[in-house]
């Protein structure tokens, strides 16, 4: 997913309109595509979703700590279809502490399932007016159309 | 136990290789320091590893311990000795019987197996779901003549998705679709088990992840695609 | 002390103590005396060493007045192994100098009958020789004319440590009248045995002693006070301190009349302090000329240092300063401070050793 | 045998110091090559130093009545007769063997010449190559040229070859002609040498490297040796590096880059606890807020559980659980880390600072000449030791080096006894220490008598339980007795020491029962230790050196129980033995390996507070957890309780990991209760000298001086001084010899020259003097009462001078020119 959309802003079949999205935004690396990406095949995706919200926005950051490191949205590991609903808010302080201290008015994600949780948890605990993307849909605001 | 009867027990080689079982812990706490469900209700991770060590997984499992996990593996990331926490949380949850695995979960895996997918939604009904979005975004300026290539032969990619964008959140279909079309890209979506999601990941139940790398392979094979599209 | 015995003076309290003592060489509990004495032509009591009982009519141990410390001359005959015990008449001050010196190896007080004089405070000698002119019983008249009292020596007005500790026994002129009764207090031991050669009985101690003791020190604390925190002021800066020694003459009397100052051979007056013509012609050539001698800066801090924790505040050595450089102000000021830090004091104990000394390899564990 | 053998060390630090000083005085010729522009090394940056916390390098010289070498702190240069010191030199390669070896030595730091040099610092101005500081963390920048060493006056500038480029501006910009560059390819060639010494020590972790919680990327996360720069230029405040406020809070993070299969790193450096606790404790004296997150507090030395204690009392907090990562608190500038102190128990902390405790670089390999024959490399070259073990290494390695490159000759003759000094010494104690103390005697031509208590030689036999071990020592053994320099008085006891270093007068009984009197020159206490003892409940239980000889006994065909708990720390570390034995840890592991070994269906309990092993030994650990033996930490406040019924042990205690109390059945129990010396106070009695309240003899000072007593001319090593393992006790029984044989040499050299002489025209006898020497050097003479200085005892620190009020104790006249020619 991230090959593919590299592939189309690097070969220009796709262009893109970096100042159409005003707001800060912060990315979160999914567990699956990073860490455990890196530990199973040897390859996070880290840099490929900073290179493409590079291509796509202007103003945006990374949580601390990032990467290898990153927190878990909390909804991970089937944790989301689980009655555990106090102990997933629980789990999530990190994330939505990491996201206020971002100053970010949306927070970028490459996975359904995190987008899912960390709009949720925003819902819960706030803030909600924070907005939740996917990396794509990112992609998809800022595409020119000839 | 001895240790000897936890090490057969415990055969931990799982895709990525390498690791080291749970006795070599070090019970250092880097992966309670890891974990932000460490604290809750008792969890933390030593004490997962601590029960793996004795091989009282079938107690993990039963236990909330083993769900509690998001599998993150940030502990793992940490761990200097290189134990492998989240192949033995997914090793208790199986242990622990298909009774200790949460019913949305457990529901999601019997329509999966039944139905293709995880809602257990009929394929004309989200045949119906698919194209009525695919009729709104022709509405949208640089779109209109966008199409749908459902069950599209020879697509260099085929394209799974994840069952809440067919469920409730259907809007969110077309940010995709708007990139494959501005890039003009040859690919489609499968008309049936279209699942691109799979809970025997989490259930720890291997049977259940085989059947949905399987259903993804046939449509594969079926439609020729040369390239897949994964939502996880 | 726990002891207290009143003697009768018939108006000569001197008199009366220098029976005793006359008294304690007949007994032959003591071989020889010191104890001030003035003999003509001279009017000035200095210390002397006397052992005929028939001679001590002639001495004044209650002369208001110390020619020089009677601790460096009481230290020098107290050392080394001998058969004379010596009784040492002493004011406070002198007997914590002993003290001091017998800690270095300078005195050896076990040779000694420390006999103390409770003090009022020394007139400086020349006062005492101007003043005798006038007063024939100058030495009576003292104890009771609070008008020659207020002129003894600029140090003793702020010395509060006028009662004698360490003493065998001591020789009590505070809250008593003089020209009818002087006291004797005495501790078990030597101080014992000498007032059962004396026949002193133990009797009630007169409480108007007590008051008088308490009014003295309340007036020289608040003396000492006032003089510290001058003295404090001016030493606060290195050019107080060089303003204050501006005129020294160089004539090192304060140190040679110091008690204390126990070297043999001061190591101010030696090669390290000496400046040869090549260094001073450097210097002058920095600093616009250069006062000769040179290092009298270098002379009063190293005394300073010295001081600081030997300090036992008798006020020799400003009493001899030509110029009335009030350098026992300033020691007595930088001792207190230091003596403070270190929970020390000079002459306070035989037995407390002296700081500065405790090297340990083993750090500061 | 030769005059004087040709040997060359590598390394100025401290290792490389001390071998370089006890070859010269024992007559080598000594080349001594060091990279850096002075000595000292390491300790160049490290002014404080645990546990007296403070640096005491200068105690390290000899004193050498010449005056000649006497200065006021190595860190500033070095100067020793007898040795030749190449600053500035790296060895490249030695060729050749043993009494023929060349070695090739290069430049690495080039110095500008300081009779030119007017410290105006237009060359550092213009160089363009800026470096990492060693001594003020960046606060100050430092160029490839820069001053030498902070202690060095400003006019001694150095050229750091490994980072210069020769690019010549610095040449262009000095006015005096300083510089010469051309000398930057100089390369020297040592020829006909003996043997060499490797003693340059090991390289440091550098979490960069590694990306040890991401220490790249905080500012103000440093490792403990950047910690100590701070320290050094720190005011009242210790400020941080990032935006140089005051820190407040500081965190200290022990195993960074060890102690991890990750890192393929499974090594304890072994000395980084106590910096951490001396870091910390300093720091609380500026009133910093101290944490220190640890998995084993690895105080393993006789005073260091102690200094834990007394860590802990100024207000060092310390938290068991290694963190994850250190996180940053974006625009708040705090370090913040999340940590887990008990099961099921999650925190955050905040800091400002936060030091990584960093060791040994795991990726570090010694020189690959370091294994050619007749290079001999001290133990400090291969792992990372406090300073006190690193002179014990460097002393014992200079005498193997010089006993084996004696081998071959024979001794000659009996040294002749000169000027009341008696070149023979009394070794007391015929363990591994004692006995390895007799033979480098032996091998230096100087006679023995050496005194046993039992009627066998070998000692208690404590840690050397292995075969090889156990073979080790009866060869130890065996040479002593048939070495005839060695004479052997086996069930014989000392009874009394009197007399001045260079003249003994000791009584000895032998095993007639007959007493004799013996002359020597010095004397080596090292009588060793034995097990503590422990209540046994009934005949399962044993202590951990019974069980492990009795494991070990039988090789590989021995017995071994179904179920064994092995109890560490058994009513030890704590008062009154407040005290790590440092052999029980390893020798329990070994023990719980060969328990499997002989029966792998064991099941194997260790009950623990801290682990302690140290250096690779951290591999026992590693293998005894991954072979399945079940570690359970307890703490001292509840130790798990015995019971014994029915032929089986019963342990009740509490696994924090499952929060549950559980009990334990075995069929053995063994208990570790540590070691005692075997006759500490005794010794201390009979040869006057300091001994420690449990009875361990005390040096003159444990960390530079530490197989010397406070009496002159009395050694002090094995079990009697400290606990140690057999290997230990070996290098220490070697290092005591070392340095007694120093002594004699000195001292039938040169008995009646010192450092300080009494003026006694000026002496006013008040004895200060007596009273600050502490070394006990100075004394009244018996007869005249005058003031004198014994000069085998004498060490020149200048104490009596200081306190003479009018200079009547004063240094030589050498060593005042010297005095005044410092800096």
């Amino acid at each position: 997913m991230f090959d593919l959309l590299v592939e189309y802003i690097s070969t220009q079949r796709i262009r893109l309109d970096r100042d159409r999205i005003k707001k800060k935004a912060v990315y979160h690396d999914p567990c699956n595509y990073g860490r455990k990406s890196e530990a199973l095949f040897g390859h996070g995706y880290f840099h490929e979703p900073r290179w493409i919200l590079n291509q796509c926005l202007e103003h945006w950051t990374d949580m601390q700590p990032n990467r290898a490191r990153q927190y878990c949205c909390g909804g991970g590991g089937g944790l989301m279809l689980t009655p555990y609903e106090e102990q997933r808010k629980y789990y999530s302080r990190r994330k939505i502490e990491q996201i206020k201290n971002s100053r970010a008015e949306l927070v970028v994600v490459p996975c359904h399932s995190c987008h899912g949780h960390i709009r949720a948890m925003l819902d819960a605990q706030g803030p909600a007016s924070i907005e939740v993307k996917y990396l794509w849909e990112v992609v998809a605001e800022a595409l020119v159309m000839d | 136990m001895n240790s000897t009867e936890v090490l057969s027990h415990t055969d931990l080689s799982g895709p990525g290789g390498g690791g080291n079982p749970a006795q070599i812990c070090l019970g250092c706490g880097t992966c309670a320091s890891a974990c932000p469900m460490t604290g809750i209700e008792g969890f933390d991770p030593r004490r997962i590893v601590r029960l793996g060590q004795l091989g009282r997984f079938e107690e993990l499992g039963e236990s909330s311990l083993a769900w509690l996990c998001t599998m993150c593996g940030r502990c793992q990331e940490g761990c200097p000795m290189d134990v492998r926490i989240t192949d033995m949380i997914r090793e208790a949850r199986d242990l622990g019987g298909e009774k200790t695995v949460p019913q949305a979960i457990g529901k999601g895996i019997e329509m999966f197996m039944e139905t293709g997918n995880n809602l257990g939604l009929p394929d004309e009904d989200f045949g119906f779901i698919v194209e009525d979005v695919a009729e709104e975004l022709t509405e949208e300026p640089g779109f209109e003549d966008f199409v749908l290539p459902v069950d599209k032969e020879d697509a260099r990619l085929l394209f799974t998705l994840h069952n809440k964008l067919v469920n409730t959140q259907n809007e969110d279909l077309k940010h995709w679709w708007k990139i494959l079309h501005a890039a003009g890209e040859s690919w489609t979506l499968p008309g049936s088990r279209w699942e691109g999601v799979n809970w025997g990941f989490f259930s720890g139940q291997d049977q259940v992840l085989k059947a949905g790398v399987d259903t993804i392979v046939g449509n594969m094979e079926r439609l020729r695609s040369r390239g897949l599209m994964y939502p996880e | 002390m726990h002891n207290f015995s009143l003697i009768e003076t018939r108006g000569d309290a001197g008199k009366a103590v220098s029976m005793l003592l006359a008294r304690l060489l007949e007994q032959n509990m003591v071989q020889a005396v010191i104890v001030p004495a003035a003999v003509p032509p001279s009017v000035l009591p200095m210390t002397r060493l006397l052992n005929n009982p028939a001679d001590l009519d002639q001495t004044s141990p209650l002369a208001p007045v110390a020619g020089v410390s009677a601790a460096t001359q009481a230290a020098k005959i107290s050392r080394g192994p001998q058969e004379i015990k010596i009784a040492a008449v002493l004011r406070p001050c002198e007997i914590r100098a002993l003290v001091e010196l017998h800690k270095l190896n300078q005195a050896q007080l076990d040779n000694l009958l420390v006999i103390g004089l409770e003090c009022p405070g020394r007139l400086e000698n020349q006062d005492y020789i101007d003043l005798q002119d006038q007063n024939q019983d100058l030495d009576q008249r003292f104890y009771r004319d609070e008008d020659l009292q207020s002129r003894i020596a600029i140090t003793c007005r702020s010395c509060i440590d006028f009662l004698p500790e360490n003493a065998h026994l001591n020789i009590c002129v505070l809250g008593l009248d003089l020209d009818q009764q002087a006291g004797i207090a005495w501790d078990e031991g030597p101080g014992a045995d000498a007032a059962r050669a004396l026949e002193l009985k133990p009797g009630q101690e007169p409480g108007e002693r007590g008051r008088a003791v308490d009014s003295l020190r309340s007036q020289r604390e608040s003396a000492r006070e006032e003089v510290m925190s001058r003295s404090r002021e001016t030493i606060s800066s290195s050019s107080g301190l060089q303003s204050m020694i501006a005129h020294c003459l160089g004539c090192f009397n304060c140190q040679r009349a110091c008690p204390v100052c126990f070297c043999r051979e001061c190591v101010c007056s030696r090669e390290a302090f000496e400046q040869n013509l090549e260094m001073l012609h450097t210097r002058a050539g920095r600093t616009g000329g250069i006062r000769l001698p040179a290092g009298m800066t270098m002379f009063h801090l190293t005394r300073l240092a010295h001081m600081a924790h030997a300090c036992v505040g008798c006020g020799q050595c400003s009493s001899v300063c030509p110029i009335h450089i009030p350098v026992a102000d300033i020691f007595r000021t930088v001792a207190a401070a230091t003596q403070k830090e270190l929970d020390y004091k000079a002459g306070r104990s035989p037995e407390e050793p002296i700081p500065h000394l405790n090297f340990s390899t083993e750090g500061d564990q | 045998m030769k005059e004087a053998a040709r040997a060359l060390v590598m390394g100025g630090g401290v290792s490389g110091l001390k071998a370089a000083m006890d070859l010269a005085r024992a007559g080598c010729s000594v080349f001594l090559a060091e990279k850096q522009a002075v000595p000292a090394g390491l300790l160049l940056g490290l002014d404080r130093q645990f546990p007296s916390n403070h640096c005491g390098l200068c105690r390290v010289l000899p004193p050498d009545p010449s005056g000649r070498t006497w200065q006021a702190c190595m860190r500033r240069g070095f100067g020793h007769p007898g040795i030749e010191f190449f600053p500035g030199f790296e060895v490249q390669d030695i060729q050749g063997s043993p009494g023929n070896m060349s070695a090739t030595l290069i430049r690495q730091t080039l110095m500008v010449d300081s009779d030119k040099c007017n410290a105006c610092m237009q060359c550092v101005e213009v160089c363009p190559v800026h470096m990492p500081d060693l001594f003020s963390t960046g606060q100050i920048p430092v160029k490839a040229i820069s001053r030498a060493a902070p202690h060095r006056p400003p006019h001694h500038l150095a050229i750091s070859l490994e980072a210069c480029t020769l690019c010549g501006r610095c040449r262009d910009a000095c006015r005096e002609g300083a510089i010469d560059l051309d000398a930057a390819r100089e390369e020297k060639v040592l020829d006909n040498l003996d043997f060499a010494v490797l003693a340059s020590g090991v390289e440091y972790c550098l979490p960069e490297v590694y990306n040890l919680y991401q220490s790249a990327a905080h500012a103000d996360v440093i490792t403990t040796l950047d910690f100590e720069a701070l320290l050094s230029s720190a005011g009242t405040d210790i400020m941080r590096p990032s935006d140089g406020r005051p820190v407040r809070r500081a965190a200290w993070v022990q195993c960074a880059g060890s102690r991890s299969l990750k890192l393929e790193a499974d090594h304890c450096s072994g000395i980084c606890c106590m910096i951490s606790l001396k870091q910390a404790s300093l720091a609380r004296e500026k009133d910093i807020q101290c944490s220190i997150f640890y998995m084993d507090m690895r105080t393993s030395g006789r005073d260091w559980q102690k200094y834990l204690d007394r860590a802990r009392e100024k207000g060092v907090e310390l938290i068991r659980c290694r963190p994850h990562s250190i996180e940053q608190v974006p625009e708040e500038q705090i370090l913040r880390i999340p940590h887990a102190p008990s099961p099921g128990n999650q925190q955050d902390r905040d800091f400002d600072l936060v030091v990584l405790s960093v060791g040994r670089d795991p990726a570090w390999k010694p020189p690959e000449y370091a294994g050619r024959e007749g290079v001999f490399t001290s133990p400090g070259s291969r792992r990372v030791l406090d300073i006190a073990r690193s002179i014990i290494a460097a002393s014992a390695t200079a005498a193997t080096a010089l006993g084996e490159d004696r081998q071959e000759s024979l001794p000659d003759q009996e040294a002749k006894d000169q000027d009341q000094v008696h070149s023979r010494v009394l070794v007391v104690g015929a363990g591994p220490a004692g006995l390895s103390a007799a033979l480098t005697l032996a091998a230096g031509n100087i006679p023995v008598v050496l005194v046993e208590q039992k009627d066998h030689l070998g000692g208690h036999g404590l840690s050397n339980i292995s075969p090889e071990q156990r073979k080790e020592v009866q060869d130890l053994a065996a040479r002593a007795m048939e070495h005839k320099l060695v004479q052997v008085y086996p069930s014989a006891a000392v009874i009394s020491c009197t007399g001045p270093a260079g003249g003994f007068k000791s009584r000895i009984r032998d095993s007639s029962g007959d007493e004799k009197e013996i002359l020597h020159g010095a004397a080596v206490l090292a009588t060793g230790g034995r097990a503590a003892p422990v209540a046994r409940q009934e005949d399962r239980t044993a202590d951990i050196f019974e069980y492990s000889r009795r494991i070990f006994a039988a090789g590989n065909s021995g017995e071994a129980p179904e179920s064994v708990i092995f109890i560490l720390c058994h009513n030890t570390r704590q008062e009154p033995a407040n005290y790590c034995s440092r052999v029980c840890c390893s020798l329990a592991l070994k023990s719980c390996l060969q328990t499997l070994s002989l029966r792998p269906e064991a099941e194997v309990t260790v009950f623990y507070r801290d682990i302690m092993v140290q250096g690779d030994d951290e591999e026992l650990y590693t293998r005894a957890r991954s072979e399945g033996v079940r570690f359970i930490p307890y703490s001292p406040d509840a130790p798990p309780s015995l019971e014994a019924k029915d032929g089986k042990i019963r342990v009740k205690g509490s696994d924090p990991y499952l929060s549950e109390e559980s009990e334990y059945e075995a069929e053995q129990l063994v208990l570790a209760p540590g070691v005692v010396p075997a006759a500490g106070s005794e010794m201390a009695r009979i040869f006057n000298v300091h001994s420690s309240a449990e009875g361990f003899l005390c040096e003159a000072d444990a960390k530079y001086r530490p197989v010397e007593s406070g009496r002159a001319g009395i050694f002090i090593c094995g079990l009697a001084r400290n606990p140690v393992p057999f290997k230990e006790a070996v290098l220490e029984g070697r290092a005591a010899a070392m340095s007694a044989l120093g002594l004699l040499k000195q001292g039938l050299d040169s008995r009646l020259q010192t450092f300080v002489r009494v003026k006694p025209a000026l002496c006013s006898l008040c004895g200060l003097c007596l009273e600050a020497c502490p070394f006990k050097a100075r004394y009244a003479h018996e007869e005249t009462g005058a003031m004198a200085v014994d000069p085998l005892a004498c060490r020149g620190c200048g104490a009596c001078v200081a306190v003479c009020p009018n200079k009547a104790s004063a240094w030589s006249e050498q060593l005042e020119e010297n005095v005044h020619e410092l800096n």
